[in-house]
């Protein structure tokens, strides 16, 4: 596979909005170890959405898309994770404005743009224990597959371990971002709930697109 | 989960109806953004708009009225309210004077305030400022870089800024004395129990019987360390102790004192905490100008209780005493 | 045990001694007979005193101040304060017009407000009359011979009472004007948890996650039947229902309804309920002139709430929105 | 034993205070059944200022310690059992007056007092699930006993095994008098705190005085 048209984006999509909302207790309970328990429903609150939205979007537009994506976060989701995920997607938005089909370069791309739009509003770096934690590492590893010229499925599967690894590695870090920095050192031993939720659905749309 | 609901989706509107309901002589509610706001909005004044999670209350929105808040914005339980609603109260306040968004410092309702304040100044020229409340000091500020959370001491900046916008100050004035505020308040809060999120169904943390949580936040979060129960006058202790660590107060200083119950915590065990809380500083030759015991700002049905100080000068002393017309403070 | 106390034996005088810190602006305090008074007795006009066990708080102490009582008897979590207690009350608040005792229809408050009503009387001369609210509707009266408890709905007499008093009306007046309010005010309550009476130490009673009991005092006893737990809408159409089996209300009418959390309850689920309470007197064509929404009568750290409703007519409504200036109460 | 003397009275009473003490929570967990759970607390309170009371007594006249005992009940506790307790105190008090010695008849004679006065205060009859159900049967025993000429021991024990057999008896009534009646029919099958504190006093005192 080379590259994805919008009804690849958008069932990537849609395979992501399902997996938020089949995760949403889980990704709840990993907050609720180190943050405040709510991640997992704010995340499908914005999904949940995002999922009647996608069938609406009528126009072949992955920017368009990205960026509608990016203003329903922002108006469905509180918390940190509209903020984030909202500036995410509008900075992918933006990434990808236009552009009616992606190469692995593209869709590399598009994954930094999400992490500096993240980053523009939440200020964290790699090591901060959050979910770009899983993200950064990723997109490195897609960066990389990209120049070697990979297949994008291939490139995926390698983004979705090095995602894992980031995500696990998390339990070694004390949080520097977010709420879990209200516990100090007891943050230590726990994953940061972003980060494995970035895990879980890399490894969903693996399992379900890129295979 | 032992809750007084319809279901978990619901319970931010069905609170807001209910709240409407109550109160409709002070405020109106804006039902889609879940926007509380005054019943007559003055354009003459600055306006003062806070919010953030549902589960405090009666924080924020029973501060909205003469002499405190303007607009209060009800995020989910315990999550900050999304950049759109937070955006929609500042068009729905805008004012001549400005509008100033009093935030408490969490990352989430941080990064929201500041979108929707860059929305509202961006897209419909509204004069915006904001401040952050970071009162807590369980956690110590050099260690991270969020800083400190925002905790029952904001009930002290809605009531100082809101006495202070009435008297129509312009909104350099009025943030200058919220700021005097914050820089002047201390809040140390423990839990004895976790609180349950109604989306969760259960408690957030486990804790045992004879446990308690030291350095709680407001947002059912463990707070800094687990440790064993003590009796109320060794909690006033040590939470007093820990303020002063942070702030010293000087002795034949004036202070105001607020007891906020966590939502779990009947009225009569503040009551003798607080009495613990007035013998240390009576102990520390500190005068009680003002004091206020109660729930304030809650986090759900959490059993526990936080302490606040303010120092107080002339110019605070004033403004607290000032009336004040809201559902939750009448004076 | 969760509680912040320092031991179960001081609870009581602990927080009678917060209680004046935090209110002494409004109240003065008998600490040997723990007579919560206020602070500027009035001889001149009748004195309201009312009292009970402790742990309902802000009831009673919280009535004190112009507009409602003039002193409140404290007695043990839960258990009526002793005839000597209330007997050093009465002599206290000893005035010119007389003295209303406002008392809970339970036996050991019955017989100890009798005793000392009785000892006043004849030791001291003072004209002393009592009322006995009952307000509770959860044990059908017939069945049983001490009649209905009194709960929640004590709080209206309070209000409605002090206001007749304070217009300078004799005992006489005073009098019925409560037992007006007795007669047309019925409460209704529900917990979901048990509450923990300090001394004791542990739950009064134990239940399920599942289940609820409705029809409970505020005591921690258990209620009239053990039920499962359902939604607010459900819960606010039984306990109206109840009210409404017990006392007629026609449509048109105007009410005041009082929704009362038992002290473990957060305010957000009382405003819910609230709404839920709304929507059914909406429907049945019912006017809800005044409200109250909040902790009023508590049982400790109980789970729960119950609902007021009392019909009015013109007098009552006028003496409700009467000012009131009381440490729980301002109006 | 054909009289018991001021002492002896006081050595009874101080049986009963260590009693009520002992059985604190005890009487708590009974009341807390189908009561508020206050009972023993209330009663201990009374009964420790009793305690001291009884050791600074010094008048040779069991009427003036019984209405001694009785003021203090009225000071000191409040709850249902203040009143009457002190009531009953009182109401021996009376029966009792400038008394230095009590024989079967005038303890039989005291016992109806003092269900007497609680009967003036609290109204309630033989039946109505109180501690009268445990004291009644008690006392028409002692009377029966005090007209047969028996020993003031042997009729204490008889009066002990009805207020026994009294108090378990409350598990089959329905509380028509105190916070039980509030439960409805739902108080059947539990014991009446009051009558079961009534049957243990008993059971002390026969058990360490009158052995
Ligand atoms: N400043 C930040 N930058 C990047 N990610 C963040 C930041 N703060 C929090 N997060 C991520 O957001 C997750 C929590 O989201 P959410 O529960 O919605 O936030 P909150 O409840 O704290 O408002 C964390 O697990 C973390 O991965
Ligand atoms: N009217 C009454 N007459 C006689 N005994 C009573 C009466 N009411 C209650 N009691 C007794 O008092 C006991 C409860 O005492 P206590 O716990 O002090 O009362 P409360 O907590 O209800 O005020 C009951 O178990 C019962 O035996
Ligand atoms: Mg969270
Ligand atoms: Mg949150
Ligand atoms: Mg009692
Ligand atoms: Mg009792």
């Amino acid at each position: 596979m080379k590259t994805l048209n919008i009804s690849d984006i958008k069932s990537v999509l849609k395979i992501t909005a399902d997996t938020v909302l089949e995760n949403e207790k889980h990704f709840c309970d990993l907050d609720a170890v180190i943050g405040d328990g709510d991640f997992g429903m704010t995340l499908a609150k914005g999904f949940r959405v995002i999922k009647v939205e996608l069938e609406k979007f009528e126009a072949d537009d992955i920017g368009g898309l990205m960026k509608s994506i990016g203003m329903t976060m922002l108006e469905t989701c509180g918390g940190a994770t509209g903020s984030l995920w909202g500036a995410g997607f509008r900075a992918m938005g933006k990434s990808a404005k236009g552009k009616s089909e992606a190469e692995l370069t593209d869709i590399s791309e598009m994954t930094a743009s999400f992490i500096g739009g993240m980053q523009k509003v939440g200020g964290a770096v790699l090591g901060d224990k959050t979910l770009l934690d899983a993200l950064i590492p990723a997109s490195e590893s897609m960066a990389k597959d990209a120049d070697a010229g990979l297949d994008i499925a291939e490139a995926m599967k390698n983004a979705g371990a090095a995602a894992t690894m980031g995500a696990d590695n998390t339990k070694q870090l004390i949080a520097k971002k977010g709420r879990a920095t209200y516990l100090g050192d007891r943050s230590l031993g726990y994953p940061d709930a972003g980060a494995e939720a970035i895990s879980v659905l890399f490894k969903a749309v693996n399992d379900k697109f890129f295979c | 989960m032992k809750k007084i609901i319809n279901t978990p989706e619901s319970v931010v509107d069905d609170m807001c109806k209910g709240f409407l309901l109550a109160h409709k002589d002070y405020v109106g509610l804006d039902e889609k953004y879940r926007v509380i706001h005054r019943k007559e909005i003055n354009t003459k004044k600055v306006n003062l708009i806070s919010g953030g999670g549902s589960g405090h209350e009666p924080s924020h929105a029973g501060f909205v009225g003469r002499g405190m808040l303007d607009g209060a914005v009800c995020g989910d339980v315990f999550a900050s309210p999304s950049v759109m609603q937070i955006y929609n109260a500042i068009t729905k306040l805008e004012s001549d004077k400005g509008v100033l968004l009093i935030v408490k410092n969490y990352s989430g309702d941080v990064m929201n305030f500041d979108g929707a304040a860059d929305m509202a100044e961006e897209d419909d020229d509204i004069h915006v400022e904001k401040v952050y409340v970071n009162d807590d000091v369980a956690v110590t500020d050099s260690l991270y870089t969020v800083g400190r959370r925002g905790v029952a001491g904001t009930v002290f900046v809605h009531k100082i800024a809101g006495a202070k916008a009435e008297t129509g100050a312009d909104l350099k004035a009025v943030k200058a004395v919220a700021e005097k505020v914050i820089a002047n308040v201390r809040t140390m809060g423990f839990a004895l129990t976790s609180c349950t999120v109604p989306a969760k169904g259960g408690p957030t943390f486990d804790i045992k019987d004879g446990d308690m949580e030291f350095g709680v936040g407001i947002h059912g979060e463990p707070g800094v360390s687990r440790e064993k129960t003590v009796g109320a006058a060794a909690l006033a202790e040590r939470a007093v102790g820990r303020i002063f660590e942070d702030m010293p107060v000087q002795k034949g200083s004036d202070v105001a004192v607020l007891l906020n119950g966590l939502g779990g915590t009947p009225l009569q065990e503040l009551y003798i905490l607080y009495n613990e809380v007035c013998k240390i500083l009576d102990k520390a030759g500190i005068n009680v100008y003002f004091n206020m015991v109660g729930n304030y700002m809650t986090a759900l049905d959490m059993a526990g209780a936080s302490v606040s100080i303010l120092k107080l000068d002339d110019e605070l002393k004033a403004l607290l005493e000032a009336e004040a017309d809201t559902p939750a403070l009448k004076m």
